[in-house]
């Protein structure tokens, strides 16, 4: 039993677990409105799609790289999604598949390109962000479509029964699970993490870097895909803007989750609770009616002590590794 | 560090000068207008501050770290300088040293943490950017310094080659040599080469590798600073949205010039005059696209196409011949 | 059913500008133990990437059980029983034994979800015909470099191995941990029915366990499945390099050996060393010995600057000094340290061959302004690189694409350079041909008799006794005994091993 | 947008009304900040001058980012490409003053459209909206709404943006003359993206919703956003006065959601704009005494008109700006220009 408790206490997300239920005690005790019903949906709504998106990234950090396009192919999504319904009055089921379908090319692209000419992700979803955003653009001419369907409308506001529980979040947790289980119960899941750790290990070991690398980019992409629509839903405009400010919250998250950049080690959890506390972190700033001028100041700090902390978690087991790793 | 001719051939630097002039020629021949004294002129400011970004944060990836702060450093930098010259009535070229000294002080933050920590310089300096950008907002309250020298502000509207090219051309060439001599022929070069290339070998080998990753960030933040100067020079005033919001509108530049000049993101390889010819090469095509009427709004769309296809066409190249220049 | 389970007969493999392998047979008897051998550069490396489907050669057939096949990539070597040991450790060090063992076939519920449990119970077996008792859930990044290497045969057992090929696999092990593992192998040979192809320098090993010898020489069959019973050590050296091998007999006199310049008192280090008293003469040769896990590279890592000492005191000369990195090391102390890891700390291996000889010398030679050119450089360097007799088209050829055998002579040439008084030598010869490894071994005689302090640290012991003059045993991170080397083989090695297991 | 159509019938009224006769070699451009939906209807403002007033051209050309750099980089290619009259939205209301300089040294006259530069510039005019009078009246509208007392919330674009600083102390003002009945809770700004305002307003909504009693939005997306909450939370009591005509404000308009909206008057601005540019290049110059107004930026404003709109006229919006269009052409050349 005491080994488990250790073993918990170890798991990333344990220390942000403490942060998410402390901080938002914290803010409650100040302020009750926070645990308000509403305070409460708005708070789970601006996780949903958020939350997509941070493992949007995440997926590709695990696998030891970068995909800037993440952002890109949620508003181009966003806005086939939303085009197909207005101008071209498609049903709805049909114009979620066809996003869907547009995500996961995009993200084979992105998959594709890296692997067969063996350049740095990170180069190529660059370009391809701008492919991306260029598509949107030529599209749109930086219109928004309006004419979004009622239901698609209503569920981005319609909450489950009288509790303050959005429907927008249930896909997200469902994904979130998905997501749990892919990377620690599945095989293709276990060969990400693998390669992440070593891409020449995983090559020796029979494991198919391609297969690998391009799996994951359209993970990525489908990923993106939802969140775009999911923002659609939820603004209830296609607006060729979406995506735009998703890069760096996509990274915030997963890092704060305690996800290595160079690839081997992501945390589902840890990243939604990432995602969470950046979440609480900005109402925070809305609700204390914090300074404008100091808002960007405040987030850039949040960060820096996330990450200082899983550092100094991580520094004793260093030392013990100095030990043993043996001549 | 090959000096043999006929290598250059199957250079980065050849391929990108090759791509260059077949674009320039394209250009000159089918849009009307490329060719013009005031096309030129304007081409030749971009491209010197393009070049300017893409060196600085090729310092950074240098070490195989990544430097999201360029932007917001480089504006905090020309928000000081500016500041010095309206406010405190500092005369130019102490004001200039100011500025420069602001954005090699917080590159250096960026260094000292980076190192310290252990955290990967993208983490780092992602935080770093909205802190610095904050911070500058939070002071100025958005207003700018406009009230400059006007020789200063002379400086980038002045016109030299019987009107052809812009004189903050000649500072980024110059600037590219400096590093061209730093990185080629001095000790102080080939360690932070070294330190980057494989921070392990080169501490075991008697190279302060900590240090070497600070010099690195503390000369981006320097070259940040003097990109924002050449900036505040051509748009007239220190203005806080001169890079975007929290300096973001600089990091495609800054990103596009190294990768496409053949500077290795792990770190370890890095091409100076690559970058410049990167930087040329991106700036020439958004104005050739927009002198080709591609319809604005697809020129993004373009943009994308011919990096990728440039990119590939360098990877090409590079399968095709192997690859022994350092630094270049 | 033919007797040999892998058959290669007349293979060709060129690459651009070498010809890799010339009408190279070999011949693998089911359940023997079948040493390849050759010098570095000789295509064993190369037959090895052809075996596993790394490559393909260009003509010449292969047979598996007596049957023609064809392997595409490694995973058709896989389907076929062969898998393959590196000298590089190939596991995914975040993650678990167990994982790590079954990555191939991860045991699945019904559900297709990995099953975690399963894994547990699937490996332990594999684990266990190791010998190995390590819970399958722990992670590999915690292991000795001899268990990891254990696992990895392991491993490949679990992958159903019949034919196992090892690559130097006692590279980083210790005298008793290479025992332990060549009775583990007669054991998996006899029980398992698997056949094994042994890559490894050391004559010894191969007398000591191998049936069967097959060497390449220049990418030919020197000899072919020779029985191991018609070979002597001597037949054997030169069917490898073509001629006798010369013995180095050392010749070191110990006169010159007097006043301590480096010494260790009472030294606590952060790595966990306790109560370490060393003292190092002028031009002697101190060896450092140990099991691996004994803390010798640790020790010096600490004494350069790259951990911390905690307590005690360093004097050089005489004089207490504190070496916060090997920057002071290298430049106030005139202390340098040849990694025992090559890839990772010995060489810049994105770089050439200038620029890695010249690495420790820049501060030295640099003019007004920091000038330095390649020409100051190879004025300064290209003695040494000659000296040493690196083979290397040019100065300016990335060292990757240089033998393990030059890199190795590049990553001392750096400290020769250097103009060290205290040369740190970590496993000098690990992986390296006969002849560069007898040419070494002169080299560090040589430097010692010219005056230059030596502590050599080697897992190698006849290396260990024919060049150290004393030999310092560590055990547990503590210094367990210090042995006067006479040169006699078996009462030193003796002496050692008492102080080692006492 | 309907609104164009009902716009072209405004042409021909203006046709009728003055004959312009010949063409002339005047090549307006019209550069906007970037691609935004708020200049579309330049691009048609600029095709009919071409046909009313006889330009040679009067091409909308967009900016690939919103980044000053971008807009820059293109009015420098458009020159390159023989434009020889250039009207811009500022990119920064100080920084675009150089190239406008530059471009005034070259002989090409130019003019702030929509927003103005900030003197001293080379800019002939400023021919727009005075953003800090357009939101000071939003708020006093707001205020009269509120019945002259309750709690205000103020949302707003990008810090960087000097226009924001102004939007914040014009609504300060006309608050502090509104005497001690109302008072501003809260600015929240930087919310010129989609999800980030939408995070933050609602979050505003959750806490302060049930305290706040009006809501003054001056910039584009929180508009929008803030719209769209109150919609979605269906709530009548929180009265509200938007910017600018996205559809999802008027339609909250209507649905009485939000009190209503100060409309600025694209199409006239790019209408006008263009014609003034082929004036000042046929030789007129500005009047020394034209009945310039002035703002905190600059002295040399035109008004394009900026109305408030609320349920009662929301439909009829257009025949508003038509009318002041209408006006300001009729008496352009007369108060302004000699010619």
């Amino acid at each position: 039993m005491n080994r488990t408790l250790a073993a918990i206490f170890k798991k990333d997300w344990f220390g942000l677990l403490i942060v998410v239920l402390v901080s938002g005690l914290a803010i409650a005790a100040v302020k009750p409105a926070f645990l308000s019903p509403f305070n409460l949906y708005v708070l789970m709504v601006s996780t949903s799609y958020m939350l997509i998106i941070a493992l949007a990234q995440m997926i590709i950090i695990a696998i030891g790289q970068m995909n800037l396009s993440v952002g890109a192919i949620g508003g181009l999504v966003a806005i086939s999604f939303s085009g197909l319904m207005e101008v071209h009055q498609i049903s709805v089921p049909v114009a979620v598949l066809s996003g869907l379908v547009i995500g996961i090319a995009c993200g084979f692209l992105n998959g594709y390109i890296t692997v067969k000419s063996g350049i740095s992700a990170f180069i190529i979803t660059l370009a391809t962000l701008y492919i991306f955003k260029g598509i949107n653009l030529g599209i749109t001419e930086a219109e928004p479509f309006y004419n979004i369907p009622e239901n698609v409308k209503n569920f981005g506001n319609a909450k489950i029964g009288n509790t303050p529980i959005p429907f927008l979040l249930i896909i997200p947790i469902i994904i979130t699970i998905l997501m749990w289980v892919f990377i620690n119960r599945t095989e293709t899941g276990r060969h990400m993490l693998a390669y992440g750790n070593s891409v020449q290990s995983a090559e020796l070991m029979g494991i198919s870097s391609s297969k690998v690398v391009i799996t994951a980019h359209i993970i990525s992409g489908f990923l993106a895909a939802i969140a775009g629509m999911l923002v659609v839903c939820r603004l209830q405009l296609g607006t060729p803007n979406i995506g735009d400010s998703w890069l760096l919250p996509s990274f915030a998250a997963p890092v704060i989750g305690g996800a290595v950049l160079a690839g081997g080690k992501v945390d589902v959890i840890a990243t939604a609770l990432g995602v969470l506390i950046v979440a609480i972190i900005s109402q925070a700033l809305v609700i204390f009616k914090i300074d404008p001028f100091f808002v960007q100041i405040f987030l850039g700090v949040m960060i820096l002590l996330a990450v200082f902390v899983n550092r100094y978690r991580e520094y004793k087991q260093e030392v013990r590794r100095k030990i043993f790793s043996s001549e | 560090m090959n000096k043999k001719l006929p290598n250059f051939i199957f250079t980065n630097q050849f391929g990108l000068l090759f791509l260059v002039l077949i674009f320039i020629i394209i250009f000159s021949t089918v849009t009307d207008g490329f060719t013009s004294r005031f096309n030129i002129f304007a081409l030749s400011r971009v491209i010197a501050i393009d070049i300017m970004i893409g060196l600085a944060m090729m310092v950074v990836i240098l070490t195989g770290g990544l430097n999201l702060a360029l932007g917001a450093i480089g504006v905090c930098a020309a928000m000081f300088g500016g500041w010095c010259m309206e406010v405190l009535g500092i005369p130019i070229v102490p004001s200039l040293l100011l500025t420069l000294g602001m954005g090699s002080l917080l590159g250096w933050v960026n260094g000292i943490i980076t190192v310290k920590t252990g955290v990967h310089s993208f983490i780092v300096t992602l935080a770093t950017m909205s802190i610095y950008f904050g911070f500058m907002t939070m002071l100025t309250e958005a207003e700018a310094f406009r009230r400059l020298p006007d020789l200063f502000t002379d400086f980038g509207s002045a016109k030299l080659f019987n009107k052809y090219v812009s004189p903050l051309l000649l500072v980024s060439v110059a600037t590219c040599f400096t590093l061209f001599y730093l990185f080629r022929f001095t000790d102080i070069g080939r360690k932070l080469i070294a330190a980057g290339a494989n921070p392990e070998a080169a501490e075991v080998s008697g190279i302060s590798v900590s240090r070497m990753f600070i010099y690195c960030h503390v000369l981006s933040g320097f070259l940040g600073a003097l990109a924002a100067i050449l900036l505040t020079t051509r748009i007239g005033a220190a203005i806080p949205s001169m890079a975007g919001q929290l300096g973001m509108d600089w990091l495609l530049p800054a990103f596009l010039a190294p990768v496409i000049g053949g500077t290795l993101l792990s770190g370890g390889k890095l091409s100076v005059f690559g970058t410049m010819l990167g930087a040329v090469l991106v700036t020439l095509l958004t104005n050739g696209l927009y002198l080709l009427d591609v319809g604005e709004f697809w020129i993004r769309f373009f943009l994308g196409i011919i990096l990728l296809l440039a990119v590939l066409l360098d990877r090409a190249r590079e399968l095709l011949t192997l690859k022994n220049v350092i630094v270049s | 059913m033919s007797e040999f389970c892998l058959e290669i007969s007349a293979a060709n493999k060129s690459f651009p500008g070498v010809k890799a392998l010339d009408k190279a047979s070999f011949r693998l008897r089911k359940g023997s133990i079948h040493a390849l051998l050759g010098e570095n550069g000789a295509g064993k490396s190369t037959l090895i990437k052809i075996i596993t489907g790394v490559h393909k050669q260009d003509s010449g057939k292969l047979f598996i059980n007596g049957k023609e096949e064809t392997l595409n990539n490694p995973n058709d070597a896989t389907k076929f029983g062969i898998s393959v040991v590196h000298q590089e450790r190939n596991l995914i060090r975040r993650f678990s034994v167990g994982e790590n063992l079954m990555l191939n076939n991860l045991p699945k519920t019904l559900l297709g979800l990995i099953d975690y449990d399963e894994i547990a119970i699937q490996s332990k077996k594999w684990l266990e015909i190791m010998d190995l008792d390590i819970d399958p859930s722990a992670v590999v990044s915690e292991l000795t470099v001899a268990k990891m290497q254990l696992c990895e045969i392991a491993k490949a057992l679990s992958l159903k191995a019949k034919i196992l090929l090892l690559d130097e696999p006692t590279s980083s092990l210790s005298p008793k941990e290479a025992e332990n593992l060549f009775s583990l192998l007669r054991k998996i040979v006899r029980d398992e029915g698997v056949s094994i192809v042994f890559v490894s320098h050391k004559l010894e090993e191969v007398f000591n366990i191998c049936d069967e010898v097959t060497v390449l020489r220049d990418g030919q069959n020197a000899c072919t499945s020779e029985n191991i019973n018609n070979l002597d050590r001597k037949k054997l050296v030169r069917l490898m390099i073509g001629r006798d091998e010369q013995i180095v007999k050392s010749t070191r006199k110990t006169d010159k050996i007097k006043d301590t310049v480096l010494a260790l008192n009472k030294v606590k280090t952060e790595l966990g060393h306790e109560n370490i008293n060393l003292e190092l003469a002028r031009s002697e040769i101190m060896g450092l010995y140990g099991l691996v896990g004994a803390g010798r590279t640790e020790l010096v890592k600490c004494l350069i600057g790259l951990e911390k000492i905690t307590e005690g005191d360093v004097l050089i000369n005489g004089k207490k000094t504190a070496i916060d990195s090997p920057k002071s090391a290298l430049e106030k102390f005139k202390i340098g340290y040849i990694s025992e890891d090559r890839k990772k700390e010995g060489l810049i291996l994105i770089h050439n061959v200038l620029d890695n000889t010249s690495i420790t010398i820049w501060s030295q030679i640099k003019k007004a302004a920091g000038l330095v050119t390649d020409g100051m450089i190879a004025n300064k360097v290209n003695p040494y690189i000659r000296k040493l007799e690196v083979r290397t088209p040019s100065n300016y050829q990335i060292i990757s694409n240089l033998s393990g055998g030059n890199q190795q002579k590049i990553s001392v040439a750096k400290w020769l350079a250097a103009g060290t008084d205290v040369l740190i030598i970590d496993e000098p010869t690990v992986g390296i041909d006969i002849k560069t490894k007898a040419y070494l071994h002169e080299l560090i005689i040589n430097l010692a008799d010219n005056g230059t302090s030596i502590i050599l640290i080697s897992s190698d012991m006849p290396e260990m006794i024919s060049l150290a003059d004393r030999i310092v045993v560590m055990k547990d991170f503590k210094v367990n005994g210090i042995v006067e080397n006479d040169r006699d083989y078996d009462v030193v090695s003796s002496k050692i091993m008492e102080f080692i297991h006492s | 947008m309907k609104s164009l159509f009902s716009i072209v019938a405004l042409a021909a009224v203006l046709l009728s009304g003055n004959a312009f006769a010949g063409s002339s070699d005047t090549k307006v451009a019209l550069v906007p900040g970037g691609p935004h939906p708020y200049f579309a209807a330049w691009e048609r403002a600029g095709q009919d001058a071409v046909k009313d007033f006889g330009l040679g051209k009067a091409d909308y050309k967009v900016p690939a980012e919103w980044d000053l750099s971008q807009q820059n980089e293109l009015i420098e290619s458009l020159v390159g490409k023989g434009y020889n009259a250039v009207l811009v939205f500022p990119g920064d209301a100080v920084g675009t003053n150089k190239i406008l300089g530059e471009l005034d040294d070259a002989g090409i006259p130019t003019a702030a459209l929509a927003g103005c530069v900030e003197q001293p510039t080379k800019a002939k005019m400023c021919f727009g909206t005075d953003t800090g009078h357009s939101a000071y009246l939003g708020t006093k509208q707001l205020i009269d709404a509120m019945g002259g007392k309750g709690k205000i919330a103020h949302f707003t674009g990008f810090l960087v943006d000097p226009n924001t600083t102004l939007r914040i102390k014009a609504v300060e003002k006309a608050v502090a003359e509104a005497g001690g009945g109302v008072e501003i809770i809260q600015v929240i700004a930087d919310i010129d993206a989609y999800e980030p305002a939408d995070e933050k307003i609602n979050a505003f909504m959750a806490a302060q919703g049930s305290e706040v009693d009006g809501i003054v939005t001056t910039a584009w997306v929180p508009a929008v956003v803030a719209a769209q909450a109150l919609t979605n939370m269906g709530d009548k009591r929180i009265k509200m006065v938007g910017i600018d005509h996205d559809e999802v404000v008027l339609t909250a308009i209507k649905a009485g959601f939000v009190h209503g909206t100060m409309l600025q008057n694209p199409y006239g601005q790019g209408y006008i704009g263009s014609y003034a540019m082929d004036k000042i290049r046929s030789g007129c110059t500005f009047k020394a005494d034209a009945p310039w107004k002035s703002t905190a930026q600059t002295d040399q404003f035109i008004d394009s008109g900026t109305v408030f709109v609320d349920i009662t006229d929301v439909d009829t919006y257009v025949d508003a700006m038509r009318g002041i269009s209408l006006e300001i052409l009729k008496t352009f050349e007369g108060d302004f220009l000699d010619c």
